[in-house]
């Protein structure tokens, strides 16, 4: 038998969240005895393209890929296949039946992240804090935030009166980007639906220089720790969780799998799923992303996401979460 | 003998008033796009509050150009400086969380001095790599754009540090972090009188030595325009009130510190032997050696005040941001060296000037800050900004070679 | 002038060599100056005057020889050591800083100080004295010296030169742009120059001036050093001579 | 006269072996860091498949940066490139999938001409614009960084444009990118038959105009050493055998392109008046001006040259993802400046070398190619590539010293 | 030569006005220059003589004024322009390529080619022809010109110049920096081109040079002619006495 060796392409490690897949997966293919190699592209696509051609020279039995865009990724895809290497796509959909499909579903993301802040302001002035328009999943995020949203906007409950998409992620620009919505609109923004962790941080920054912090909900992704703070703080309404253990554990478990010959059908759990832009079916598995806010941040401690410290660090007097107390 | 070469008085009408042609129209630049962001914004974009942001939006860029002139002038180029800000940050961020943990003002003073310190370090060890071993500086920076950024991930395994201290981020202009309607009209009278004095004195000295002096109306008009000018900008930084109190904020710490590094700059370059130097190897980096000028020294000492100034940058954007992370800065290199050639410092080496540069950071900062307010998209914030950047340049090429032919 | 022999030379060589990737610039070159004398410095083009007296100016470093002052050893390791020394020079190529002003650059590397900062104003004042010392047509001492004709460049670097006291004074070809006024001027100061004990190394292709100036001349060619002889000791043909032939002439 | 001036041969003696000493590090260089990774990679990285990827990975680089080294031998600098590069494969992209969809190979060739010559105008008019009115160019490129990438994006509202005809992926060496053993040993015995007869024809017009020739056991060295290069570069790429058939691949397009750009442009610098013009702009713009050639034209003329370079990098990077995505070639620009300038091209102008920018992006791309088979995290792969890129540049500006000394 | 005040000039000027930025460094100049004529063009440091002569070689066009050849106006808009007229120049500042060898910068802007690529041993094989006739010590055609001596670099000026076959020649200060020997050979160059019916503008502070080899001067001062002669009217004194006072010598 063959020694496995996992080949893991990332899109980029500046969110902080990777840092935990990663450990998962290592984690889990320690146990199973197999092997982890990985690559960074730093968001760029044509770098990945060259990342997984290293893998695969490198003697990867099997793939794990990250796409930084899903479709440009194809290549690379249809790289593996030529050689027989099964691909697992990772948390962002490849729609070639070729790879198998684990992830939570960005545009369920996206809807998660809009139902939380329309649960906290029903009506009212959003900003969209946006990703990286270089980053197709942010604009997946903004399509699934909008159908949420869609029936309120129609109906002028909801005013979209801004909506910025952020070079790079970087917080510093999200921060800009929403001091320069808030000038516009005069302070009068009611929610901030903010698409990952990293730009809620810079949007909150932007609302506290205007004594907002705290009263105008904001939204995330990822439950970074800076994040999860905040929520305890009462900086931030809630984040989506990921929990991005499991992903990378079930998807080194799988990819152990596929490397020792198994179909992608069969895979124990695989659903076919259809859902993408193309609807290319493919095998896959669905993790439900779990809405944390100041309610359920204990669940995070529990499952030793975070420790308490790190999360309700200055947190103090009436108003801490009950996780904190 | 002189005597005898006649000048005439039109070309030169700017200078004999004691104005830099550049300095004035890039002022002027900057104005039309505040009126016409102004128009297209009905009105939002000079509100206090708007430039108060825009003052703090400029503060990071406005604080690394200057030192970015000298190196330019050297005929070098620094790329390294956005990794040096994210990591002399990230260090900053970790400090302040883990080993300097108390707030107060000093836990912050001591901090921004670690900061500092490691920004200087990292830059001389750059210089001294450039200067000693003769490595083209876009070799030895574009290292050092690869290391730091590595360093600034390496540092906490690429995890966001937050929050920091509430004095520490008084560095960046939050909530906290502007020093308020008295404190500013203190230093706005201190600097109207320091503007008069300086004046009087000068006039005074030349009168003294016999040398030509402007004429007492022009004078009054100068001295009264520069008074004016800082007395329009105190009012503006306090008609911004805090939403808490409703008192004025005042001026932001970032742009107070940001106004104080160009006005040392600006002092360096015109009063100083450094400086003098600094321009002097830019013109003819031989002729400096030649004339006893230590140019291996020169050299790491404006790459060691460039990473000062990095660093600077790295702990007021850390406390802008109260969160230290690993991508802060990325891309500022290519900011600030914009901002260094719209002022007119040529990448040639030799020429440049600090308020110049000063300006051009505040046109490109006012650019996005008025595309933003606009709801532009930011495909078509990338068009405006880069044929306004081509627009504005080009006039004032123009208008300068009309200035010196 | 031959007694010169017998006292310690204020400046000499002894052996010098440099070579440049493979062409000798300078092989075993010997050169004495004594004090109050001006040595003049002749040769064909490329025959190595200017890189004899870079060696001397700090600016290049020799490949081997040895330098000595009254007598000592010296290391001219920087143009600062040599101007510690005593030693001025005169570029050839002029040197200047072109985006700097008449007076800066003038005073490059020995600014003049008033109350911590520069004082632009005794500089600008100091460098019309100096200027007017040479008669030169200068219209404005605020202008970069970019734009300058040839002579004018010439006059600041001379200026350069002289503003600062030396002991050893190093001329390449200081009068070649200059017009008949400004060049007389040099001539002349360079005599006051020497009443002062000023030692000068004269480079000129002018051996009329030479013959007029210099108190000795020195023939270089290929690197090497020809000859040397008292002005008075032998005519401008023979020194034509050994410029071309490249050996002593033989004496009727 | 001249003879008595003595030579010693110590200093010149590669110089005397007619090699460019410069070229010869760079070779050492290169060879240096394949042999480290071979070891620490227990022989991946020197196999035939790895060295078949290294070459595709280098073709968008390589590709371009014979443009980049004339645009800053000419005093210039390009930062539009990678934004050029997306915009025009963008553009090649939606050509490829919306108007000229024919799966053909003529249908492919149109895309790439009108890419091709979308590049070619925009390069012209940045051109233009910095010859006609004297903007630095730093100032123009930035500006098109800016708007291109706005217009790529604007071109398709952000969306990624996939798939492409089989026939366009052609261009980029994907699996049926490469033009398989026989055709690849064709290409190879065609090459080796023009240095042999190139080698010969120049002996044969030396010797009859009296020049000096190369001792004839050099010249058989010589030439005996550029077709065994050939001949092993040949034997590389058609030792990875395709995985479907277990035929040999041979040459990939992409890499066939850039080693023909290479070759017309080192011939358009060795041979032409172009390339002459060019670097005599850049030891002494005034000089070129007063000595008749058109400046203006020559300016324009090779920013022009600069963007059909980059268009046929979108090209190849367009095919090579088989999608147009509107983040394509971002910071291109970064590495082609960077690859010229390892490759010995001065950013003050008038030097810098076509292959010795080819070997700079060898260079480039083996270190991150070599880095990404050694199981190292990216920040340290940032770290290391940074140090190793310092390096290497050092020790070539030392060994440089030592040569001219 | 007094025939030639009757006859067509070869070239002339009339008006020329040029100012920088307030220096009026040419006013209302009117010169003549004759078939095989060689004209000594004098003045003090800055007195606009090499700016004269680049309005003449198209590198400067003029605020204001005409140029005629052969009595037809003609347009000097660039350089390229003027050489088209069979106006050739040394310019003071000897406009070099650095980085370009000797036979590079020779034939700079005017290669030949050869089967449609620049033959370079023909170039090469050129320039060491016509260097020799300037009996310059120049070790190797094949590198940059940056690190020669001044004189080298000089004599590649001139070679650049005389190559091509010019119906005028502008020599800006040709000798400034030459050594006597390479000196003398660009006199006698001058003599043969003049032979050949050459125009020669020739720019030079060396008042004896001047008279030994012009037919005519002209003298500037402060960007304005101050008068012509023929030299063998006029004595040496009084052109200096031209030079300094800026006045025509008063006759006695
Ligand atoms: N830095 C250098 N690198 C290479 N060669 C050089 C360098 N400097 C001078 N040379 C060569 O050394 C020789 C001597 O040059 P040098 O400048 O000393 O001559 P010179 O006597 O001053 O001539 P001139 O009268 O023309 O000024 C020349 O052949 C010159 O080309
Ligand atoms: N491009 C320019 N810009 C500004 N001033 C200039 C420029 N060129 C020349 N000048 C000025 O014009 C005047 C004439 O200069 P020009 O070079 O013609 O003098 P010249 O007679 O050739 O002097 P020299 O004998 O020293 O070479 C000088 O005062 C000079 O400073
Ligand atoms: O989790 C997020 C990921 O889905 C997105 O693609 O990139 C940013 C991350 O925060
Ligand atoms: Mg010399
Ligand atoms: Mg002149």
């Amino acid at each position: 038998q063959k020694p496995v060796v996992v080949g893991v392409s990332w899109s980029n490690f500046q969110e902080e969240r990777w840092k935990t897949d990663e450990a998962a997966i290592k984690a889990q293919l320690d146990k199973a005895g197999a092997k982890y190699l990985s690559a960074d592209a730093q968001s760029s696509n044509e770098k990945q393209l060259s990342d997984i051609e290293s893998l695969i020279t490198r003697g990867a039995t099997v793939l794990i890929v990250l796409a930084q865009d899903s479709e440009a990724v194809l290549p690379g895809i249809a790289k593996a296949k030529a050689e027989g290497i099964p691909v697992i796509s990772y948390d962002r959909l490849i729609e070639d039946p070729w790879a198998y499909y684990i992830s939570f579903d960005n545009k369920e993301v996206g809807r998660l992240q809009a139902r939380m802040i329309l649960a906290a302001k029903p009506r009212g002035n959003y900003a969209f804090i946006k990703g990286s328009p270089t980053d197709p999943n942010a604009q997946l995020l903004y399509d699934g935030q909008l159908e949420v949203l869609a029936a309120a906007i129609k109906s002028g409950a909801i005013k979209n009166v801004g909506n910025q998409f952020t070079e790079g992620w970087k917080p510093e620009v999200a921060q800009r980007n929403m001091e320069q919505i808030l000038t516009a609109n005069a302070n009068k923004i009611d929610a901030v639906v903010a698409s990952n962790d990293g730009t809620a941080g810079g949007s909150v920054a932007a609302l506290a220089s205007v004594g907002l912090a705290g009263k105008v909900p904001v939204s995330g992704q990822d439950a970074d720790k800076a994040a999860l703070n905040r929520i305890a703080l009462g900086q931030q309404t809630g984040t989506v969780w990921k929990d991005s253990r499991t992903l990378g554990t079930e998807a080194a478990k799988i990819a152990v799998m596929l490397s020792g010959g198994m179909k992608v059908a069969s895979v124990p759990g695989a659903k076919p799923f259809n859902g993408g832009p193309r609807k290319v079916s493919v095998s896959g598995t669905l993790l439900k992303p779990v809405v944390i806010t100041k309610a359920n941040l204990g669940t995070l401690i529990t499952a030793k996401w975070a420790t308490k410290a790190e999360i309700c660090k200055g947190v103090t007097g009436a108003s801490a979460p009950a996780a904190c107390r | 003998m002189q005597s005898s070469v006649r000048t005439t008085s039109r070309p030169d009408r700017l200078n004999q008033l004691g104005l830099d042609g550049r300095l004035v129209f890039m002022v002027l630049a900057i104005a039309g796009i505040w009126i016409l962001f102004h128009l297209f914004t009905q009105g939002t974009f000079m509100s206090a509050r708007n430039l108060w942001n825009l003052s703090v939006q400029t503060a990071s860029v406005g604080v690394m150009v200057s030192g970015m002139v000298l190196v330019i002038v050297m005929r070098n180029i620094d790329l390294s400086i956005g990794s040096i800000l994210g990591f002399t940050g990230m260090f900053m961020a970790v400090v302040n969380t883990r080993f300097i943990t108390a707030d107060t003002w000093w836990g912050t003073l001591l901090t921004l001095l670690l900061g500092l310190l490691l920004g200087a370090v990292v830059g001389a060890l750059q210089g001294t790599w450039i200067a000693r071993l003769a490595v083209p500086s876009f070799i030895v920076t574009l290292g050092g754009l690869l290391i730091f950024r590595g360093g600034a991930w390496l540092l906490t395994s690429g995890q966001t540090i937050a929050p920091l201290t509430e004095n520490y981020q008084v560095l960046g202009g939050g909530l906290n972090g502007a020093i308020g309607g008295p404190a500013s009209w203190a230093v706005g009278l201190l600097l109207m009188a320091a503007i008069v004095a300086s004046d009087l004195l000068t006039r005074r000295q030349r009168e003294r030595r016999g040398l030509p002096n402007r004429s007492m109306g022009l004078q009054l008009l100068f001295t009264g325009g520069s008074l004016l000018v800082v007395l329009g900008f105190i009012l503006v930084m306090n008609g911004y009130p805090d939403p808490r109190t409703g008192l004025p904020r005042g001026m932001p710490v970032p742009v107070l510190i940001m106004l104080a590094v160009t006005a040392v700059m600006m002092w360096v370059v015109r009063s100083t032997r450094f400086g003098r130097y600094v321009y002097a190897y830019g013109g003819n980096p031989e002729a400096a050696r030649l004339a006893g000028i230590n140019t291996e020294r020169l050299t790491i000492a404006v790459f060691a005040l460039m990473g000062t100034l990095a660093a600077l940058a790295g702990a007021i954007q850390t406390a802008r941001l109260n969160a230290g992370t690993n991508s802060t800065g990325t891309l500022a290199e290519l900011s600030v060296i914009a901002a260094a050639v719209i002022g007119g410092t040529s990448l040639a080496g030799g020429t440049g000037s600090i308020p110049g540069a000063f300006l051009g950071a505040l046109l490109m900062a006012s650019l996005i800050n008025g595309m933003l307010l606009l709801d532009l998209s930011s495909a078509w914030q990338n068009v405006v900004q880069g044929l306004v950047l081509m627009l504005a340049v080009t006039l004032d090429v123009i208008a300068q070679k009309r200035r010196t032919r | 002038m031959t007694a010169h022999t017998t006292a310690t030379p204020l400046i000499e060589t002894r052996g010098l060599s440099k070579a440049f990737g493979g062409v000798h610039a300078l092989e075993d070159v010997d050169v004495q100056l004594y004090p109050g004398e001006v040595l003049g410095l002749l040769g064909h083009n490329g025959a190595g005057k200017s890189t004899l007296i870079k060696m001397l100016s700090g600016a290049y470093t020799a490949d081997s020889g040895q330098v000595f002052m009254n007598g000592e050893e010296v290391k001219l390791s920087s143009p600062r050591a040599a101007q510690n020394l005593g030693i001025e020079t005169i570029y050839q190529n002029l040197a200047l800083a072109d985006n700097l002003d008449v007076a800066a650059n003038i005073f490059l590397g020995r600014e003049l100080m008033r109350g911590g900062r520069l004082d632009e104003d005794t500089m600008e004042l100091e460098s019309r004295k100096v200027l007017d010392r040479l008669k030169v047509n200068l219209p404005d001492l605020k202008k970069p010296v970019f734009n300058l004709s040839g002579g004018q460049r010439q006059c600041i670097a001379i200026s350069r030169a002289i503003y600062f006291k030396a002991r050893v004074l190093i001329m390449d070809e200081p009068t070649a742009a200059l017009g008949p006024q400004e060049t007389a001027q040099v001539n002349e100061l360079i005599g006051s120059l020497k009443q002062e004990g000023v030692g000068i190394f004269l480079i000129s292709h002018d051996l009329h001036d030479v013959f007029d100036l210099a108190d000795r001349v020195t023939v270089m060619k290929n690197g090497r050093v020809v000859g040397s002889s008292p002005t008075n000791q032998i005519s401008q043909d023979e020194v034509l001579e050994m410029i071309i032939a490249g050996k002593l002439p033989v004496r009727h």
